[in-house]
């Protein structure tokens, strides 16, 4: 299961676990504030190779329609998918 | 056949986590996890992948995964493997992601006691050559010549004086069902091995060199390219230990001029040319022993 | 006792700026006190990341993190929101380095990474936000800062970041 | 129910096999081997069905068995000492995580010098690791431990790791007569583990993460919290094993005599036995005296020690082991139990036993009179050395 | 002396520099990682000669030093957390074999949950280690206590290791101006070290034996003694400091305006700047209030604990640890302090700072008001929660 | 050329100790020190030697002796070492004495640490294939088929069912200077290789099968009996590693069968002939392995 | 140095040392109580080939006269000098 | 409380017997209590060891070594000297495997070793000495010494124990 952004922090004494167990894949914070650029693909160009997809330490690339989109929540802008895309299908472009 | 880019298990299992943008070990542990599947139970000691991704209530793992002690991942997983079995379940794997650190120093007790019981868990070592998590000091996988904090690089002594220990032989010379070595450079390698073992019942060790720019010095953008110059030039090796003997899994045309990989990295920068010769030839004695012991590359295209 | 608070990414050096402030002001001589400290968490680079400084005229007993500043600095405008008057105390200033102008009394701002890339050829802006600091809150001299970077430093940067500071403390004053 | 002739480990080894622990991970070391060389005996014999773990250490033992509880597996390990102390990181995590672990520890003296004999330095030494501590005073007592250990740990509102501790030798290599239920009235007793704290193949979980300072203390809460409960939990335990074995016990201390008793002497594990034979031949001899017996000592049984000596014109605290460059820690305890009591009486501190030094019928009788006379402070039993 | 802005790791770091020891063997953890790297750039800078041995473990780091200091050499670790437990079992081991060995401690809560952050549950759980503790208020303590550390522990009648601990993070990471000594100066106070209790190529010796029942509780003794006369030795020391270094520090604790305070804080390491400073705010209110630092937790002061307390209507101690199941472990021996000098005054005690959180000004505050109000018992700080 | 029983110091350093009669262990350690001298401090962990040895005030080492943990052999004598660096001395030798237990289990973390570092230490471990000490436990240098008190053999099971770990090579593997297995049943050789080890600077490793009468049951004199015969059947070995190779010392004309061998000892008494063929089968893979691996046996006639 | 039996066994607690630590090879107590048999060397057939000498376990056996004698308060007769004897030079005898 | 100390070699099975007098003393019914323990020590095979049972009609809180004894048995003649007497209590007995005789009538001896050679076929004497002391004490019935054989020994060893013990009673009842 991908983990995935919760509606709810917990904060009170009550919700919070009486052990250290909680359940898997919660996430309560982005990690967009990282990023200064920002990859951006060309689905002109994008031949659906994935390797972008396959080479993100982050896993953030998934497959749309024969091609890929980025989940800008949790890319951090390291840049290895503009590396790894042969077909230079991507470019970085700075945040703000 | 084996599995790629194509084939893999869409799901993320390691996401949302707060490692370094372009950290090598985090590309390990997630792609791992995609062969594994969601039937995969992750163990971590205490190091970058488990501070990184357990912070409560920031959790990062979509499968089942616990922290272990910095000494006790191979021990916890056997634990979890014997649990498992005890209640009665089949269809699990039990892996663990330990650092260089946590497996080649502190841990290295428990990964041998596992193997020499043959427990059924996979063990894999992401190798980052130093405690990075505490901030780049030397462990006994980082190589020669690396600058950390605790191997200062000054006047008098340049940097890390003692070679990398060579955990794969040594965890081979236990006699393992499986053991591997992989780059995030090459991560078809790295999949159908990660695959294959967990195909294998008993115990299986696959140790991938995962760059941190961190601690290496380079941009978050060259983690995947350097991880794969260290194999073009022959400091680093792709192969395979089973049934007793060794073979290569990727045999580079013609190893490349270390100097270049060295170079781009700022732990090596003060490097001298006479210590890049040494490394130079200490790679060459290295593949002079691996031609002597290793198999050839295997005929499949794949690896 | 003046509270300062550092707003940077991991690897910008907020927490250098926040160290050097400490060092220049106990520099001034006897019965000058500082503290100085990063945010303490196990942030990766790129992360945002705070740092504090403490100064005071005798020995700082609260260890404990700056939740109302005296002077709030930015090192990343990319940091800057809204929740960053917050943070100030009831006179508290705001410097911040941007290329923007921001129209409230309480913003300084600078465009602390074109100096940067001009006297040190790359955007760390630490040094020039720390003189910034100087120069908008009087609290510590050039001269304290100067003498705290070249103890504080590695000897290769020393002179490109007293340039820098005084090219931002020129900037500031002018 | 049989009657057998066993000594302390063997007794224990027998309650483990009655409680079915699923994974068993354990080290060698003396005086510990035994319970273990048995249950290996167990489940190759088939009368225990579990997995045996040969590990490579007391810290991969409880690394292991920590692994198997965190999938929901019942587990067991064993260890005294040296072995104590290597595994202290895990003593933490275990109990952090609440792990619902039993562990036996035959009490032994801790290196250097070196010494195999039985002293209560390691277990206390280790008082503030988040683990329940029972002291068994007899054989009998450590089998049914076995079984109470994890009926009270596992309880949902406690869920935390129980050390049951075995005097070294004196009890854990001394045969004496012992019932051993049978296999009905202990499952009847002790249901399966069950537990919401693990990981889950259908039901995936992150267990033993991180939690930053807006967030660790109320862990800690909890986890103090867990052990206060196990108070209400060791009675309502107790009062079930009565029902079932026809044996009660008495919570967390054992008074014998004290109700009138002048001089009390607070004491724990084995040696009770031989200070309830003392009492009673003081009694004999019009002397007004009493034990009270520690059996836990954590949760610390700080009411029941109120309760216990609030007539008292002065009591003794009899321990074996020392908190160097203080006294003993036990005596430490107590002292902060009549405090928090508002009690107001002289009291005296004997460390004895050390590295297994015995201590007589006399040396006890001895500590009665000293009371009577006076004495406090701390004093060193069996060597005639008041410390300093 | 020279005056310079150090964070406390590395003003230790310079202590030690100064302190010239001949093999330093740590692993890495945080908060105490900076000691060791800058420790490593001195050695490679050739300011400090000394072997740096890069060890696999903390069990053995300490293990290394404990080799180093049994032929004679002065040995240096650093460690914290989950390290200090790793190396449990060399901690009774070193104090047993009297190693003067000196060792910095960066407080930080231990797992489960993870935290690095400082509080010192770490230290305070291995108490009944044999180890002297001291516990460091600021940067300029952190230093001297390197130098005061080897002076004290080395002597012949001691012959004790030495834990310096240092406050994680607030204190090992936080920067503050020092006066740095000369070599000079360190080198008149601290001679080279020289023992017997060592092998010795010359007249050879067997080291670390065992002791039998016999013997075990005279070692025990000594080493106890060896503990109580830190005492005079801290004196001794102090006063050869302050002539050498123009500082004096206070012995076992120190006391800030307790003569005729009313209420005292009774508290330990770097929070207790924070409460002097209140302290402060609170005598211009009118409120006699005063402050009783522990320096040290081993030996234990408790002399002068009844000293300090001995006017006052109530005391509070306050501590970044807690015995689960019982309460805070130095509320619990400033209890039997008070105890056995026959002192009766109400106490409470505040739990603080677990896991890194924070203990603010106000929070000080309350607990003096709350001690003014009659106020007993267990309680966290910062949540709001009344312990149970 | 090299030592022998004329030749040798004529000094006892290991004497009165407690041991129990014919112990093979003491014999071993007794025979080391004469080699190694009184210059030599001898470091054993916790096991049958430091408990026959050092019991106050009966103090059995006539050179510097010290008991360590049973975990900190390896990094008590790299202090040791260092300390007298450190020092200034200059003519010492630090020598470990660990058991199978000690060495292989709980010791391997500092022990790979050591040999990591290549610290001047010759470490010895005496296997007597269980943790004895505390009573006849399994190590992981207990041989498969081998009943111990944690391994019973009996109905459903029949003694330890896993290999002996090879310390041997794994120890290799780490690429140590000097490494060598050995016998108290041919204590030449044994002399031979802790004389050589002595003069090698770095890390050194001997391996020493050393019979327990207790634990394997076998009568007081036929320890060393035993040991010569275990050689001589092939289930071990006499050989050397040395700059990245491993020799032969001692090739057994024609290797005699186990069933001997582990028909005198009572800890095999419960084997089947099945179980034994296995037992055979495994030695001659190994045996296999070693004529393709080992050079041959020198040709100096004393080893 | 060869151990040797010590004519004085501490006890006292000013003789008990401040620290686990004592002089090398300090023996009180000698082994010849676990002896039930004990090996005796026939100097005839001895050909002082040392092998009883090297393979002694405790070290009991020194070289005397060119032949070899034993030192019976340490010798626990576990017969490994008999079985090395090639000249069969010696013989157990019972204790008693 | 009648005490009990025994004295052999290790691995003579010194302790065995004296923890079978111990099953075979709780097996006479209820309210009938005993401890056996072994001296605690590192001692190895062939050392010198002593053994302990103490017999008691209610339960033992003396875990504490016997000091005097009201029988010291030696399973092996070679560790009986006249210390021995010392152990004893006033009207203490020693039963001792010898084929000596001993002009002393606090002492009781036998020829156990040829008892052991004849039923055991080897030189293993405890179980003939725990017969000889039931024969000599009266306090544990030959039947009761029989069901802690049964209870307490494995299976294949029981039997000509058994007979051990029998032969043992007819000597000394003899
Ligand atoms: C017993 C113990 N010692 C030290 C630490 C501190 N520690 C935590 S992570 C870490 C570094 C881990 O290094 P490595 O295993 O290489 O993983 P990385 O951080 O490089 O991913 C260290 C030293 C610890 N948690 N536990
Ligand atoms: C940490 C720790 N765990 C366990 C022990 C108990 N122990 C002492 S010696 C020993 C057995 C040693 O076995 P080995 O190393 O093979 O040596 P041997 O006794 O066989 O000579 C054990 C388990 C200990 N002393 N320390
Ligand atoms: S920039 Fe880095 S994190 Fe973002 S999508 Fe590309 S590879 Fe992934
Ligand atoms: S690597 Fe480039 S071409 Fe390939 S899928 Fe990604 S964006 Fe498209
Ligand atoms: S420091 Fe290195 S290994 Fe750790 S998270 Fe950052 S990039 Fe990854
Ligand atoms: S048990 Fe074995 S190894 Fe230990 S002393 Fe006896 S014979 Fe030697
Ligand atoms: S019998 Fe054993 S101990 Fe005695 S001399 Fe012969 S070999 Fe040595
Ligand atoms: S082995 Fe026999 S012949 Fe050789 S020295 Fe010994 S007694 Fe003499
Ligand atoms: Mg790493
Ligand atoms: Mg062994």
């Amino acid at each position: 299961m991908k983990p995935y952004l919760r509606e709810h922090i917990p904060r009170e004494f009550s919700e919070i676990p009486d052990t250290t167990s909680y359940e898997a894949g919660y996430l309560v914070s982005k990690n967009a504030g990282w990023r200064s650029v920002r990859p951006v693909i060309d689905t002109e160009k994008c031949v659906g190779c994935l390797q972008c997809y396959l080479h993100c330490p982050d896993g953030v690339i998934f497959r749309k329609d024969g091609k890929v989109a980025i989940d800008y929540d949790f890319c951090k802008g390291c840049g290895i998918c503009l590396k790894e895309c042969r077909p230079g299908a991507i470019r970085m472009e700075a945040e703000k | 056949m084996s599995l790629n880019a194509r084939t893999l298990n869409e799901e993320e299992f390691f996401y949302g986590h707060k490692a370094c943008a372009g950290c090598g070990g985090s590309l390990a542990v997630r792609i791992a996890l995609k062969v594994l599947g969601e039937r995969s139970i992750a163990v971590l000691p205490a190091g970058c992948m488990s501070a990184v991704g357990f912070n409560f209530p920031q959790l990062c793992f979509g499968n089942n995964a616990i922290i272990s002690t910095f000494a006790g991942t191979a021990s916890m997983l056997t634990g979890i493997e014997a649990g498992l079995r005890a209640r009665g379940e089949t269809n699990y794997q039990a892996v663990g992601f330990a650092g260089d650190g946590g497996t080649a120093d502190i841990g290295i007790q428990a990964l041998s006691g596992a193997i020499d019981r043959n427990d059924d868990i996979l063990y894999i070592c992401y190798d980052n050559e130093a405690y990075m998590n505490t901030g780049i000091q030397k462990s006994s996988l980082t190589p020669f010549g690396a600058r950390t904090t605790t191997t200062p690089a000054g006047k008098n002594i340049r940097g890390n004086l003692r070679p990398k220990k060579n955990m794969f032989e040594i965890v081979a010379a236990h006699g393992i069902p499986y053991a591997a070595t992989a780059s995030i450079g090459y991560l078809n390698d790295f999949i159908a091995k990660v695959e294959k073992a967990s195909k294998i019942r008993g115990t299986k060790y696959i140790h991938i060199i995962a760059p941190c720019p961190t601690g290496w010095g380079i941009a978050t953008d060259e983690t995947v390219e350097v991880a794969r110059q260290v194999v073009d030039c022959g400091l680093w090796y792709l192969a395979e230990y089973e049934n007793g003997e060794f073979t290569l899994t990727h045999q580079p045309k013609q190893l490349a001029d270390p100097a270049d990989y060295l170079k781009r990295q700022s732990r090596f920068r003060h490097l001298t040319e006479e210590d890049i010769d040494l490394i130079r030839r200490s790679r060459d004695q290295k593949w002079e022993s691996i031609r002597k012991n290793y198999k050839n590359i295997r005929e499949e295209k794949t690896l | 006792m003046t509270e300062i608070l550092w707003h940077g990414r991991g690897g910008q050096g907020a927490f250098t700026a926040a160290r050097l402030l400490g060092a220049a002001y106990v520099a001034e001589g006897d019965g000058f006190y500082a503290l100085a400290f990063p945010s303490f968490g196990p942030e990766r680079r790129g992360a945002p990341i705070r740092a504090f400084t403490k100064l005071s005229g005798s020995p700082v007993g609260d260890r404990s993190q700056v939740v109302k500043a005296d002077y709030s600095i930015y090192l990343d405008d990319t940091l800057f929101t809204d929740a960053a008057f917050d943070e100030l105390k009831e006179n508290g200033k705001i410097i911040l380095n941007t290329r923007r102008t921001i129209e409230d009394e309480r913003v300084i701002t600078l465009d602390g990474t074109a100096i940067a890339q001009e006297i040190l050829r790359m955007p760390i802006t630490n040094t020039i936000m720390l003189g910034a600091f100087a120069a908008v809150s009087g609290i510590v001299s050039a001269g304290a800062v100067e003498q705290a970077i070249r103890e504080n430093m590695p000897e290769k940067l020393q002179v490109r970041n007293i340039a820098a500071v005084s090219a931002a403390i020129r900037e500031v004053a002018g | 129910m049989a009657k057998k002739f066993l000594s302390g480990n063997e007794a224990f080894a027998e309650g483990v096999r009655l409680a079915r622990p699923q994974v068993i991970s354990a080290y060698p070391i003396t005086p510990q081997t035994i319970v273990v060389e048995k249950l290996s005996e167990m489940v190759e014999d088939g009368s225990l069905k579990s997995e045996f773990i040969h590990v490579e250490s007391e810290h991969s033992a409880l690394s292991c068995a920590m692994g198997a509880s965190a999938v929901g597996a019942r587990a067991f390990t064993a260890t005294s000492s040296q072995g104590l102390l290597y595994m202290a990181e895990c003593l933490t995590y275990a109990s952090g995580g609440r792990f619902p672990i039993l562990m036996m520890n035959a009490n032994r003296s801790t290196a250097l010098p070196w010494n195999i004999y039985g002293d209560q330095r390691d277990s206390i030494s280790l008082l503030d690791s988040g683990w329940i501590q029972a002291y068994a005073e007899n054989a009998q007592e450590a089998l049914d431990l076995a079984l109470l250990g994890y009926y009270i740990a596992e309880k949902k509102e406690v869920s935390t790791p129980y050390m049951a501790n075995l005097d070294g030798f004196v009890l854990t290599h001394t045969y004496e007569v012992v019932d051993v239920p049978d296999r009905e009235q202990a499952d009847a007793f002790l249901p399966p583990f069950e537990t919401d704290n693990r990981l889950d193949l259908e039901h995936p979980r992150n267990l033993g993460f991180s939690a930053g300072p807006d967030y660790n203390t109320q862990f800690k809460m909890k986890e103090h919290a867990g052990l206060l409960k196990v108070r209400e939990a060791v009675a309502e335990a107790e009062e079930r094993f009565a029902k079932i074995f026809g044996r009660q016990y008495t919570g967390l201390t054992e008074s014998y005599r004290t109700e009138d008793a002048e001089y009390i002497l607070v004491t724990l594990g084995s040696i009770a036995g031989l200070v309830r034979e003392t009492v009673d031949a003081l009694r004999e001899g019009g002397k007004k005296v009493g034990l009270l017996r520690l059996r836990y000592l954590r949760p610390f049984p700080n009411e029941e020690i109120a309760v216990a000596v609030r007539n008292a014109k002065a009591l003794a605290v009899l321990e074996k082991d020392i908190s160097f460059g203080n006294e003993g820690t036990v005596y430490t305890n107590v002292v902060s139990a009549l405090h928090k009591a508002g009690i107001v009486l002289p009291t005296a501190n004997y460390v004895g036993g050390l590295g297994g030094k015995n201590i007589s019928a006399e040396d006890i009788r001895q500590i009665f009179e000293d009371l009577s006379q006076g004495q406090q402070g701390l004093h060193f039993v069996g060597t005639g050395g008041e410390a300093g």
